[in-house]
């Protein structure tokens, strides 16, 4: 695998400026897909976060007798199979994504950032275990393996949740590793080490702050992989279980009655196109904004 | 060069060990008892020993890896827990089906993505490089099977220009051919995105470079020197990205399946966690994570014909 | 008198080459510091002087701590070192402050100028306003304005950044400061301002400094004694004046020519062979002009040619009679606890 | 004698996200062929900015004015394509820094092959020949098996080498080398100043050798041309302008050279001030804020570029004696 033995560029890290904070916010404001991006996301947020008073029906509320309706003034996005209204399981289904997500990448986060500073900074063993662990870790294909769990553990949010860490853990550790391993042979670290600085001390005075901007960055450009992990395993039926609300399990509803209403594949799969992009574009403007040396030569 | 890739060849044997033993403690090393996990608090005591007896759960755990790891040895991933038939047999006859479906996926996305990322590299911030920036990270994160439905849909379902189920009559290769393209397209066009992006960063970066400069003083033409100097260079970090990618184009490809109800090992994937049937499972991410490594060597090797410097010895 | 920094025979060796490489005979280790001794007083400044590789950067980060010593000694002021004794190194760290090459390296990016050069008071436990109180007096040390504590290191200019160095450098008060190539990068204006200040300093704390440099030239001027190191050796010692006067080494006057009109006795030939593999007998002998059999099969020993001035060379250029073969520089045998 | 470079009162003006920057300003310089030129400055001098305008390199970002002739065209009134096509014919480089100045992946022998792609009418194989020839020139030992090599397994003082050769491979008019030894050892700098020395008979033409050490252009150019912040301040024969600087900025600059300091001293000369940045130039003399010999004048007026003796001089002090 390249990844083993592979050596970090010995380049400095993207010098941030300051820690991110509302100048990061006024610079993302100045271009226009940024801008764009981060009034999306946070309209979903907001969706997701007051969705019962967004929602104008019951997402999980049956009625029967209007079935399959198209997109009419009282139900924008018409109705499914149960005549539960499509936009307010929509919009319920933005607190799904969001829920999974957040959870999925943070504890990933977590689980990569603690072991990318142990591996970057420990002993050359413990370094080469980790990364064979994360190399295997990777190796597994993400789809097929959580079909595999789910096959054993049954299907739950918990399971999703395990899941989406698991997979998305060594892409982190990945990036702090080898983030580490540059910072540590900086200058810099090797002065703090020298005045007698202890190992926690250089993580938290040096490594971290040096390392949150690449990682705001790949949060938001992971955020959408999450998303599509969620809602491809609840479209298999193996995720989000029914009645719940979320886009991958209305998918799975539309797909079966594609013929029938093709209106209900096409609405649910709508804020899955939408958030996946505004969160792509959101970190493609972050990286512009914290990472100068990978702006766009403007 | 021999010993760079005995040594890839001994790093994949080491994550591939690895690999094998998470799998099995994540499958096997259940907290609590799998058997009343897997079949839920109201099965019957009968269908818990069943259960326990075909996965050897009944077993101390030390007999059950060597177990495991002995019959992997052999080629023998266990049996299909309904048909009876080995998990080898019915994986290996899905597995061509889906990695036809992932390569045509990925070709055509190689074939467009690295011209689309070299002419914006060619001219940054051009109102071309706008345009393919803005298409290709609009189309780099959707979910291949969202776009597998829309196509279907619209192709399949309402204009009824293309096939909607299934893989094509056996035999017929030009009726084959048509069930691959929506599928394929599907699969590939998020890679496209991400291929073009890809490219046009490293290929800027790579024209930045001190040598670039040397060739235009001497020079030569800025297309030669993109083409011919700079773009080699250039793929070596494309490569590798593409090689730690292929696992999300599998994953892709799996899903694709399962809304074009092709054969492959999607569709064996989906039936046998619906009638929850493990062996079948591991099997195909056994044989998956196996074909993982394997093209991950190839795109290593790939790496270091592109770039002498891999070669030496370190 | 004691002096302030005594080396003797310090060994670095790294970790090098693949289990390949091993296979086929070559070493798993490169040995960068092949014993070097050296003596610095209080209030001197000590120039070590050398080519890339010739391992003066090693040798300036193993005395202040940066890189572990293989074997050999490091004392401070009459209390010894070997290993990694805590108690020594914290004492050593109080009296040593360490200039990076590359003043924007060595500074972290995220971090305010003014935490930068108290880094080394806070490791120590100094509190938070009194850090502030001394960034600004340590600031105007080095003649840079109280306002740059609030400022970022992208914010200021190569110069300023060295300054701050500098001044970091001295936080805690040392006793030896050791400057790796404290003017590379800097324009022959701003280089003569940088030494200034060194000297500045140097006069009112007497403070000593272990100067390390490439330029003869600045070294000639600011250096009391040089040491010019070839392959992670010391080849020769001197008083400054006599290196330029009298130099006995032939790579030290080879390097001296460079720097004269008449470029023809400078020319070395070939290239500085890898420390993988070290030239037998005296290490100098593949590019050396002057050099005799004896030279490819026998180590020199360092010997005395004058007063305070050292050699390691068979055939030192200076009369054969004031030649006179000494033992190395400090002989008293030395605990080598991490051969 | 027939002038190689002749620039007259030549501009460079970048487009700056903070308004045109003004790199190089009026510059009035003549280089008679078969010289040396040494082009000498600190940073911010506009020394670089000048060297890719002389090689027809200057991004798309920069206005130029004035004249820059090379022999008898006039490079800025040429079209962009004949423009280019004076680039790996007339004019060569060899770059600052040997260690990325060569394609990593490719071979020696086929970089040396490509840079001779102006060369019609000979085969690959002659090209192949010719480049093993220059290696040899240059004083590469076994250039056979450098030109299968790849730069990475070369070390630096030989890469440094390799460019040389590349450069003359062309036979240029004029070889410009770009601060070629800043990058290397001393010893190593030796060695490759010899072989410009030496093989300053093989470029038809003549050299330009951009530095920033008095020391080198003493031991190998003809000429010096010194600039200070974008401006052309003083030039000559190397012999007169280092004996007799005129210019206060090129004393200044004389007296900072440790090197050139006979007797050790630790308390050395140093210029008050700093370069004025691009975006604030000074009224008048652009060294007046940190000249010690200022007078009124200096203020107001830019000093002409005048010839005084065998040397041109921009001073209004040098103007009144």
């Amino acid at each position: 695998m390249t990844t083993v033995e592979e050596t970090p560029p010995v380049s400095a890290p993207p010098a941030l400026k300051a820690l991110p904070g509302w100048s990061t916010v006024r610079r993302l404001l100045s271009s226009p897909s940024g801008a764009i991006a981060l009034v999306v996301v946070v309209a979903l947020v907001f969706c997701a976060v007051f969705a019962p008073l967004v929602a104008p029906y019951d997402p999980v509320q049956i009625a029967p007798r209007i079935r399959f309706q198209g997109p009419s003034l009282e139900h924008w996005l018409g109705t499914d199979q149960l005549g539960r209204d499509v936009l307010s399981r929509v919009i319920f289904g933005t607190r799904v994504a969001f829920k999974v997500a957040l959870s999925g990448t943070a504890a990933a986060l977590l689980l990569g950032l603690v072991l990318g500073i142990v591996a970057g900074l420990g002993k050359s063993w413990i370094d080469g275990v980790l990364l064979l662990v994360c190399d295997a870790m990777r190796s597994l294909p993400m789809i097929l393996f959580a079909l595999a769990v789910v096959a054993i553990y049954g299907p739950s949010m918990a399971t999703l949740i395990t899941v989406i860490t698991f997979s998305m853990a060594p892409g982190y550790f990945r990036v702090v590793r080898n983030q580490v391993l540059v910072l540590r042979n900086m200058d810099f670290v090797v002065a703090s080490q020298s005045m007698g600085a202890s190992l926690g001390r250089v993580a938290i005075t040096h490594l971290v702050p040096n390392l949150i901007g690449p990682i705001i960055v790949l949060i938001a450009m992971d955020i959408p992989a999450v998303i599509g992990i969620e809602s491809g395993l609840s479209f298999l039926g193996q995720g989000i279980q029914p009645p719940e609300a979320s886009w991958g399990t209305m998918l799975s509803d539309g797909y079966s009655f594609l013929r029938q209403a093709p209106h209900l594949a096409i609405a649910s799969g709508l804020p899955v196109i939408v958030a996946t992009i505004a969160f792509t574009f959101l970190g493609e403007a972050l990286r512009d904004v914290l990472d100068p040396k990978s702006s766009r030569g403007r | 060069m021999i010993s760079y890739v005995l040594r890839q060849v001994g790093l994949s044997v080491g994550v591939l060990v690895s690999a094998i033993i998470i799998l099995f403690s994540l499958i096997y090393l259940v907290p609590g008892d799998p058997a009343t996990i897997a079949l839920g608090p109201r099965a019957s005591e009968q269908q818990k020993i069943v259960f326990r007896q075909s996965m050897g759960l009944d077993q101390p755990v030390p007999v059950q890896a060597f177990h495991f790891v002995s019959k992997l040895a052999t080629g023998d991933l266990g049996t299909d827990l309904l048909t009876r038939q080995p998990v080898l047999r019915l994986v290996g006859a899905a597995l061509p089906k889906t990695v036809t479906l992932a390569l045509t996926g990925l070709g055509w996305a190689l074939l467009l993505g690295v011209p689309m990322g070299c002419i914006s590299a060619m001219r940054p911030d051009s109102m071309t490089d706008r345009l393919i920036g803005l298409v290709s990270t609009s189309v780099v994160a959707l979910p291949s099977f969202l776009l597998a439905i829309y196509l279907l849909i619209a192709f399949a379902v309402t204009l009824r220009w293309l096939p909607a189920m299934g893989a094509g009559e056996p035999g017929d290769i030009g009726d084959q051919i048509q069930h691959l393209i929506l599928p394929a397209f599907a699969v590939g066009l998020g890679w496209v995105g991400y291929i073009a992006r890809l490219v046009r960063a490293s290929l800027l970066e790579t024209l930045q470079e001190n040598h670039v400069r040397t060739y235009r003083a001497f020079g030569v033409s800025d297309t030669r020197i993109a083409m011919r100097y700079a773009l080699p260079i250039a793929m070596i970090p494309v490569v590798a990205v593409i090689g730690v990618g292929l696992g999300n184009l599998l994953s892709g490809a799996v899903l694709v399946e399962v809304v074009f109800s092709r054969p492959g090992l999607g569709s064996l994937a989906h039936d046998a966690v619906t009638t929850r049937n493990s062996p079948v499972l591991v099997g195909t991410v056994l044989v998956t994570t196996l074909l993982y490594i394997a093209a991950n060597l190839s795109t290593d090797i790939l790496s270091a014909l592109l770039d002498p410097r891999l070669r030496k010895e370190a | 008198m004691i002096p302030l920094l005594e080396v003797n025979d310090l060994v670095v060796r790294y970790p090098a080459g693949s289990l390949f490489g091993a296979l086929k005979g070559e070493p798993r280790k490169v040995t960068v510091l092949a014993g070097v001794s050296l003596k610095l007083n209080q209030g001197e400044t000590l120039g070590l002087v050398g080519e890339s590789g010739s391992g003066k950067t090693t040798l300036g980060r193993a005395i202040g701590g940066m890189t572990p010593m293989s074997s050999g000694s490091i004392t401070l002021a009459g209390v010894g070192a070997t290993g990694r004794k805590d108690g020594f190194w914290k004492e050593m760290r109080r009296n040593v402050g360490f200039m990076f090459q590359d003043p924007m390296a060595a500074l972290d990016p995220r971090m305010l100028l003014s935490a930068s050069i108290t880094e080394p008071l806070a490791v120590t436990g100094t509190g938070r306003a009194e850090r502030r109180r001394l960034s600004v007096d340590l600031l105007r040390e080095v003649g840079l304005s109280p306002d740059f504590a609030a400022r970022y290191p992208h914010q200021i200019s190569g110069g300023q950044a060295r300054r701050v160095t500098v001044a970091r450098a001295l936080a805690l008060r040392p006793r030896l400061v050791i400057a790796d190539e404290p003017t590379a990068g800097l324009d022959l204006s701003v280089q003569g301002e940088l030494l200034n200040l060194l000297n500045t300093i140097q006069a009112d704390s007497g403070v000593s400094f272990l100067f390390i440099t490439h330029n003869l030239a600045v070294a000639r001027h600011v250096t009391d004694r040089i040491a010019v190191m070839y392959l992670g050796r010391i080849v020769e010692t001197a008083r400054t004046a006599d290196i330029f006067a009298r130099p006995a080494h032939p790579y030290t006057r080879a390097l001296l020519s460079t720097h004269s009109t008449d470029t023809s006795a400078g020319l070395l030939k070939g290239e500085v062979p890898s420390l993988r593999r070290r030239p037998g007998g005296c290490e100098f002998h593949t590019r050396c002009p002057i050099a005799a059999d004896r030279c490819r099969s026998e180590a020199p020993n360092e010997r005395a040619v004058a007063t305070d001035h050292l050699v390691r060379c068979h055939f030192p250029l200076v009369p054969a009679s004031e030649a006179t073969e000494q033992a190395p520089l400090n002989h008293q045998p030395v605990v080598r606890s991490l051969a | 004698m027939t002038a190689i470079i002749d620039m007259n009162d030549f501009s460079i003006t970048y487009a700056g996200e903070r308004g045109p920057v003004p790199a190089v300003r009026g510059v009035n310089l003549t280089l008679e062929k078969g010289r040396i030129l040494g082009l000498v400055g600190e940073s911010g001098s506009g020394k670089s900015s000048l060297v890719s305008a002389m090689l027809a390199l200057l991004p798309k970002s920069a206005k130029v004015s004035g004249r820059l002739s090379i022999g008898a065209d006039d490079l800025y009134a040429l079209s962009e394509a004949q423009r280019r096509a004076m680039r790996g014919q007339r004019l060569a480089t060899v770059s600052q820094d040997p260690f990325t100045a060569l394609n990593p992946v490719i071979r020696i022998g086929a970089q040396l092959v490509e840079f001779q792609h102006r060369l019609k009418g000979i085969s690959r194989s002659q090209k192949l020949e010719r480049a093993r020839e220059m290696l040899a020139r240059v004083g590469i030992s076994d250039p056979g098996t450098r030109l299968t090599q790849y730069p990475h397994q070369l070390s630096g003082g030989l890469r440094q080498r390799v460019a040389i050769a590349a450069a003359l491979l062309v036979n240029p008019s004029i070889l410009i080398a770009d601060e070629p030894t800043t990058a290397l050892d001393a010893t190593t700098e030796a060695e490759v100043i010899e072989i410009i020395r030496e093989l300053r008979g093989a470029v038809d033409g003549s050299i330009v050798f951009v530095t920033h050490d008095m020391g080198v252009v003493a031991r190998l150019c003809d000429d010096v041309a010194v600039m200070y912040a974008g401006e052309l301040v003083e030039s000559g024969p190397v012999a007169e302008v280092l004996e007799r600087p005129q210019h206060p900025y090129t004393r200044a600059l004389l007296a900072c050279d440790p090197a050139r300091i006979e007797t050790p001293s630790r308390s050395l000369p140093t210029i008050p001030g700093t370069v004025p940045s691009p975006h604030a130039l000074p009224a008048g003399c652009i060294f007046s804020p940190r000249c010690g010999a200022v007078i009124d004048i200096c203020r107001s007026v830019r000093p002409a570029f005048l010839p005084s003796d065998q040397s041109r001089v921009a001073c209004h002090r040098t103007e009144a004696s």
